[in-house]
């Protein structure tokens, strides 16, 4: 391979690895934001990105709304989704170990994957073609629409995720029950609220990861979530887990590092190379790349 | 002291006499092979969750990447028998201790992380042997290796789940195992007291490893084939899901939430298509009224249970 | 409160193992006026879909035989076991249906290395089984090369498919180089690769890439990309179409406009929906079966398939169908419910029409069949050629 | 008087925070020795360096001649340093015997096998640890409640089983993290007597954090003092009470 055309191929695969990692990331956002305020690995988020692909594909199919309204049904019904879970399976544990919740994590994951399956059926689902794909050939270099749209989405819903948590009142209380949920009870805060909001946010922004996704890829079935959820949980503690461009970073390195393996190594290897990373980053900074490394006071 | 003799004697006594009624009650197919396959699966899953519970459960180390140890000694043990030609007890021996290294190997860097990134690290690791073995077609890649004899029977399992059992309870009631119960219980407290934790971790680690090691060369040879699916993140889980179910840090916890589950799960294959939305709600609730699990830490001890039960755990014996 | 959640995970706890106890217990033997038929089916896991559509297509066959009377004047009850699409427990699911559910043949399990595991049960317990599309050619034969007396096979296997697409390929597309993707997590897939590489490159062809991928897989660009630029002038996937939808998509975005081939995991209505119709054109797949058939037995599987499930048939259900008709013959044909028997009807089945084509069972109890070439043309399946043994 | 401890100059920096400065002190054997200061003086950090959980940025610490820079907490431990902690760190979930026997974990000599398999030296030093653990226990008065689970224990209890705990260790050097805190003036006075038995039977030295002074007054025989990471001043109770730069740091709060 030439030098030429050696750079040509990384610089498209780069284009590819992005566009990969921005889906990561978007599923990312919401687990970073779950775990940063109740320290919970939610198993079941990958799932409940996988259930916004099906209330899209309800929406666009049955209901017949174009692509805004029903990414804005799919996600307030995810949304509602993940404020049930959290009531009916989460909160009644919130003072147990968390290997318990964990697990509890895991069985909410299996309900909601054969749940649907017993709906929905195995077979897999074509997503509807609610926007129409351009293709620009830049170059020799290859990128298409739908691809921007979702890094764009990324983008966008981190820094409104960012202002929210930075900025609104809401967002204050978030980081006061990330912090030390004991002490912002006593502050006032109605700690179930903050949280009950924290799984709706987390929720609709898997949801709309799963609308775009489904959109993109034009296929849907119900265990769609369960590889991404966990490259995404995998993106958020590479990149600083609880930390929001954290989770926009480590997604985009995950893809890239992906895309690279597979376009100059091997498919076959490319998982393998995604949690070797992860693995040699947690060895050198064990709190991820933008974490803090706290200590434990003795 | 002899008392703690009496009490090991007296529960391999009852070993006896459980492995005699078992033996029979298959002999005369009064347990059918339907349900004596599945007495070896949880005698297998036994094994699993008793050495995943010297990890997770009495050293608090949080590893899910125990099936990435099952998946090393199920290879190696059938490349000892199918490609080399070997005895299956040498495949034992050997898979164990190659599942062992393996397990010293990656819990010497990774035992540094602790909580959630251990728990990260690990089942990344996990998911890196099974896609390593995923590529190497000397043992089948893909379409995993086949033509594995069935060399495992019931008396194997038994006796080499009791011996296991015996391994891990007599360890936690030595020094060495008492130095991991204090890593769990205060990291830092343990140190001061001069326990070299690191040590400690790696070695618990090693030896969870080893046993599951153990357990993989017993069931590719009774599954006739080792297959890359069957050692995904999934099957680690299900093996956490044993021992938290159980309780961690309890033996019998650990012992009764892998007879509890596969169990269950035998018994939902009358309804496939329900199975796994039932075994999730019975997940579900079962940790919402039980989140320490069913036995929390405690053992069952002997005085509630007569037979074949053994004290173990973390109380003093034999005062 | 607590008191009653304590009584209440008592009794849950309670129920489960009083529940797990009786199921022990519970020997069901085969009563006098039903035989049972056994599905080793991929209800759970990662191949679920298969395992789905190869129920509806069994349930549809002995629905069907039942509703003529059933079968040596007895109704087919049909028990499904799930394998989790895994191979111990495919063994699992084996053991459960021979010995606590008493069936007289299985059927299943779809994948290949579930099929070699699970078919050591049901030849110690001299029950025969056929898999629909374990198309390894190990399945059916051990590895000295014996054929195994109790499993069969509905689909053809492995080296015929990938050598009938070489030939296609070499004679007909005037391919010369010809890139690989092939599903790494299929030793299906990976047979077809391997056997149409071996047939290619003995006709002088030349494969210039060879790259592979996993199952539920969804992003193939950063693979496509490196294919594109090895400069095919053909790309062979064997796989199944839900990743083969996405990666023809995937491959007319990035420019890649050369013709693709692939066997009969691409059979199914969902893939041109998948990959498009526009993409999907110059594409061409191998099959022994197509829901566009035209045989009076397919017309009607085809309507009454849909009119059950309201989709078109995909190639699992329809060669699970001719599983299921293969046993019921093979039960008549023995004249008794005797496994042994039933075992020697089916080798000796010859000329069978099922919905796939005629089904002879070779010495290896391997259908013979022949396959079809069939091209996508704007998302509908043109029938090409047809290429015998 | 044979010297035990030596600090020299050592300074514990985070980030660009000096936590503690320059810091330097002897301890010889049979000592008893306080150390005090006002909240956030740096005292726990100058305690962490004593045992190796921090490793000083400067100077060097010398335990009966030997370097204890750069050591892990688990290898000051074996050279003869114990401590307890500010806020108490038992193995809460074990037996109150089962926390004493950990701290002799060091001194077993059996092997893995023999403790695997039940054999040789197993049985012997088993039996050796109990009795110890229950005699140590019996010291602190705590042999009644040697089955309870630790953290089931009355405040006053756990404190009392972390110092027996550290005392398993058989340190030449106990160092005491606040053992007063929260504790009653009866409960107090009931420990400075203890602390002060403990040296005269073990014949150890003692090193005692505390930022209550009246309590350090009547059992230290000399007394450091840190204030922003500072020693301003060391010496014999009397002189540390009437030094002026003490009160100041003190103002406010009684001195006694």
């Amino acid at each position: 391979m030439d030098m030429g055309s050696f750079l040509h191929q990384f610089v498209q695969q780069l284009i590819n690895g992005v566009s990969l990692g921005s889906i990561y990331a978007l599923i990312a956002l919401g687990y970073t934001m779950i775990y940063g305020i109740i320290k919970l690995i939610n198993f079941a988020h990958g799932d409940i990105y996988m259930l916004g692909a099906y209330f899209g594909f309800v929406a666009t199919t049955m209901l017949g709304l174009s692509f805004l309204p029903a990414l804005v049904f799919a996600m307030a019904a995810a949304a509602v989704a993940g404020i049930v879970i959290e009531r009916v399976a989460y909160r009644p544990m919130r003072n147990a170990p968390r290997i318990a919740i964990l697990i509890t994590a895991i069985g909410v994951s299996f309900f909601l994957e054969y749940g649907m399956i017993l709906i929905a059926t195995p077979q897999p689902r074509t997503f509807p073609a609610v926007f129409d794909a351009t293709v620009y050939n830049v170059a020799g270099l290859v990128i298409n629409s739908q691809q921007i749209v979702i890094l764009g989405s990324a983008l966008v819903l981190m820094a409104a995720l960012t202002y929210i948590v930075n900025h609104t009142k809401a967002g204050k209380a978030m980081r006061a029950v990330s912090f030390d949920m004991d002490a912002a009870q006593l502050m006032g805060i109605n700690i179930d609220k903050v949280i009950s909001m924290t799984f709706a946010l987390g929720s609709s922004l898997a949801a709309a990861a799963g609308v775009l996704v489904s959109i993109y890829y034009n296929s849907i079935d119900p265990l769609m979530g369960m590889m991404p959820g966990m490259k995404a949980f995998v993106a958020a503690v590479l990149g600083g887990i609880g930390i929001i461009p954290g989770a926009m970073l480590g997604g985009i390195i995950m893809g890239v590092v992906e895309a690279m393996v597979s376009g100059f190594f091997s498919s076959t290897f490319r998982d393998a190379a995604a949690f070797g990373i992860l693995i040699l980053i947690l060895l050198y900074k064990p709190s991820g790349l933008l974490g803090k490394n706290i200590r434990e006071k003795v | 002291m002899n008392n703690i003799r009496k009490q090991d004697i007296m529960s391999l006594l009852g070993c006896f006499v459980l492995f005699a009624v078992m033996q029979l009650l298959i002999m005369f197919e009064i347990i059918g092979p339907f349900w004596e396959l599945n007495i070896v699966l949880i005698g297998i899953n036994i094994i699993l969750s008793v050495s995943l519970n010297l990890i997770n459960g009495y050293t608090g180390q949080f590893s899910i990447g125990h099936a990435g140890f099952l998946a090393v000694g199920a290879y190696t043990g059938a490349i000892i028998t199918v490609k080399l030609g070997l005895p299956f007890e040498l495949a034992l021996i050997v898979g164990t201790l190659c599942a062992g290294l393996l397990g010293f190997l990656i819990g010497l860097p990774t035992l540094r992380l602790n909580g959630d990134y251990l728990a990260i690290a690990t089942l990344g690791l996990g998911e890196i042997i099974r896609i390593c073995i995923l590529n190497i077609e000397y043992v089948g890649g893909a379409s995993g290796l086949m033509g594995i004899p069935r060399e495992t029977n019931f008396a194997w399992v038994f006796w080499v789940g009791i011996f296991v059992i015996f391994f891990i309870k007599n360890f936690i009631n030595s020094a060495p195992g008492r130095s991991c119960l204090a890593i769990r219980e205060n990291e830092i407290a343990a140190e001061t007291m001069g326990i070299d934790t690191t040590k400690y971790k790696v070695m618990a680690f090693t030896i969870g490893a080893a046993f599951a090691g153990t357990a993989g060369v017993l069931f590719s040879h009774y599954f006739y084939i080792a297959h890359p699916a069957s050692f995904t993140f999934m099957r680690s889980f299900d093996i956490l899901t044993m021992v938290v179910l159980g309780g961690l840090g309890s033996m019998s916890g650990a012992i009764t939430g892998a007879v509890l589950l596969t169990g269950i799960s035998a018994f939902l294959a009358e309804y496939p298509e329900w199975r796994m939305v039932i075994y999730s709600i019975t997940l579900i609730v079962l940790m919402l009224y039980r989140p320490q699990g069913l036995f929390g830490n405690k053992e069952l001890s002997l005085k509630m249970f007569k037979l074949g039960g053994d004290n173990s755990g973390r109380t003093a014996e034999g005062k | 409160m607590k008191k009653m959640r304590k009584v209440l995970s008592v009794a849950c706890i309670g129920m489960l193992l009083a529940t797990a106890l009786t199921g022990c217990g519970g020997d069901k033997k085969g009563s006098g006026d039903t035989i049972k038929i056994g599905g080793n089916l991929e209800m759970t896991g990662g191949s679920a879909s298969y395992g789905k559509s190869a129920q509806n297509g069994i349930k549809l066959a002995i629905d069907a035989a039942n509703a003529k009377g059933g079968v040596l004047g007895k109704k087919i009850e049909f028990v499904v076991a799930d394998n989790k699409s895994e191979a111990a427990e495919a063994t699992n699911a084996m053991q459960k249906l021979i010995a606590q559910d008493k069936v007289i043949a299985v059927i299943g399990p779809n994948l290949s290395s579930a099929s070699i595991a699970a078919t050591s049960i049901n030849t110690s317990a001299k029950v025969l089984a056929i898999t629909p599309m374990g198309t390894n050619p190990n399945v059916t034969v051990d590895k000295d090369g014996k054929t195994k007396d109790f499993m069969f096979r509905a689909c053809f296997i492995d080296p015929f498919q990938g050598t009938v697409m070489a030939t296609f390929a070499k004679d007909k597309i005037n391919a010369k180089n010809v890139a690989i993707l092939v599903d790494n997590s299929s030793d299906y897939a990976k047979g077809l690769a391997q056997f149409f590489k071996e047939a290619f490159t003995k006709g002088g062809g030349k494969i210039v890439a060879e790259e592979s991928y996993l199952q539920k897989d969804t992003d193939f660009k950063a693979t496509l990309t490196k294919i594109k630029a090895s400069n095919p002038d053909m790309i062979y996937v064997p796989g199944y179409y839900q990743e083969v939808g996405m990666i023809v998509k995937q491959a007319r975005e990035m420019g890649l406009n050369v013709p693709m081939a692939g066997g009969d995991g691409w059979d199914s209505a969902k893939l041109p929906e998948i990959a498009g119709k526009a993409a999907l054109n110059n594409t061409y797949f191998s099959s022994l079966y197509s829901p566009d058939d035209d045989s009076q037995l397919n017309k009607d599987f085809v309507a009454a398939y849909q009119k059950a499930y309201n989709e078109k048939p995909d190639v699992f259900a329809a060669l699970a169908y001719d599983s299921a008709l293969l046993v019921i013959n093979a039960i008549k044909t023995a004249n008794a419910v005797d496994t042994v028997k039933i075992k020697d009807a089916m080798a000796k089945t010859a000329g069978f029409s099922g919905v796939s084509g005629n089904v002879t069972f070779n010495a290896q109890h391997n259908p013979v069949k022949s396959a079809v070439i069939i091209e996508y043309k704007d998302g509908a399946q043109v029938f090409k050629t047809k290429i015998n043994p | 008087m044979e010297e035990l401890l030596k600090v020299n100059n050592v300074s514990m920096v985070f980030g660009g925070l000096r936590a503690v400065s320059n810091f330097s002190m002897e301890i010889n054997k049979g000592e008893l020795i306080g150390l005090i200061g006002p909240n956030g003086a740096g005292k726990t950090t100058a305690f962490n360096m004593l045992t190796g959980v921090y490793e000083p940025t400067e100077g060097t610490i010398t335990f009966e001649g030997n370097l204890v820079n750069g050591k892990k907490p688990y290898q000051v431990t074996a050279m003869g340093m114990a401590r307890t902690f500010q806020n108490i760190r038992l193995f809460s979930e074990l037996s109150v015997i089962d926390n004493v026997k950990i701290a002799y974990n060091m001194h077993v000599q059996y092997s893995l096998p023999e403790a695997i398999w039940r054999f040789g030296r197993y049985f012997n030093e088993e039996e050796e640890i109990t009795n110890k653990a229950m005699s140590l226990l019996k010291i602190f008065k705590l042999d009644g409640k040697a089955d309870e689970q630790a953290k089931n224990l009355p405040y006053g209890e756990q404190r009392r089983l972390e110092i027996a705990r550290a005392m398993a260790t058989q340190p030449k050097l106990l160092l005491l993290d606040e053992p007063a805190a929260g504790m009653n003036p009866q409960e107090t006075h009931e420990l400075m007597e203890m602390i002060r038995w403990i040296r005269d039977e073990f014949k150890l030295s003692i090193l005692l954090i505390e930022h209550d002074m009246s309590l350090v007054m009547n059992v230290c025989e000399r007394i450091y003092v840190l204030e922003y990471g500072f020693c301003i001043a060391n010496g014999v109770p009397e002189e540390i009470k009437n030094n002026k730069r003490v009160i100041e740091a003190y103002l406010g709060e009684e001195v006694s």
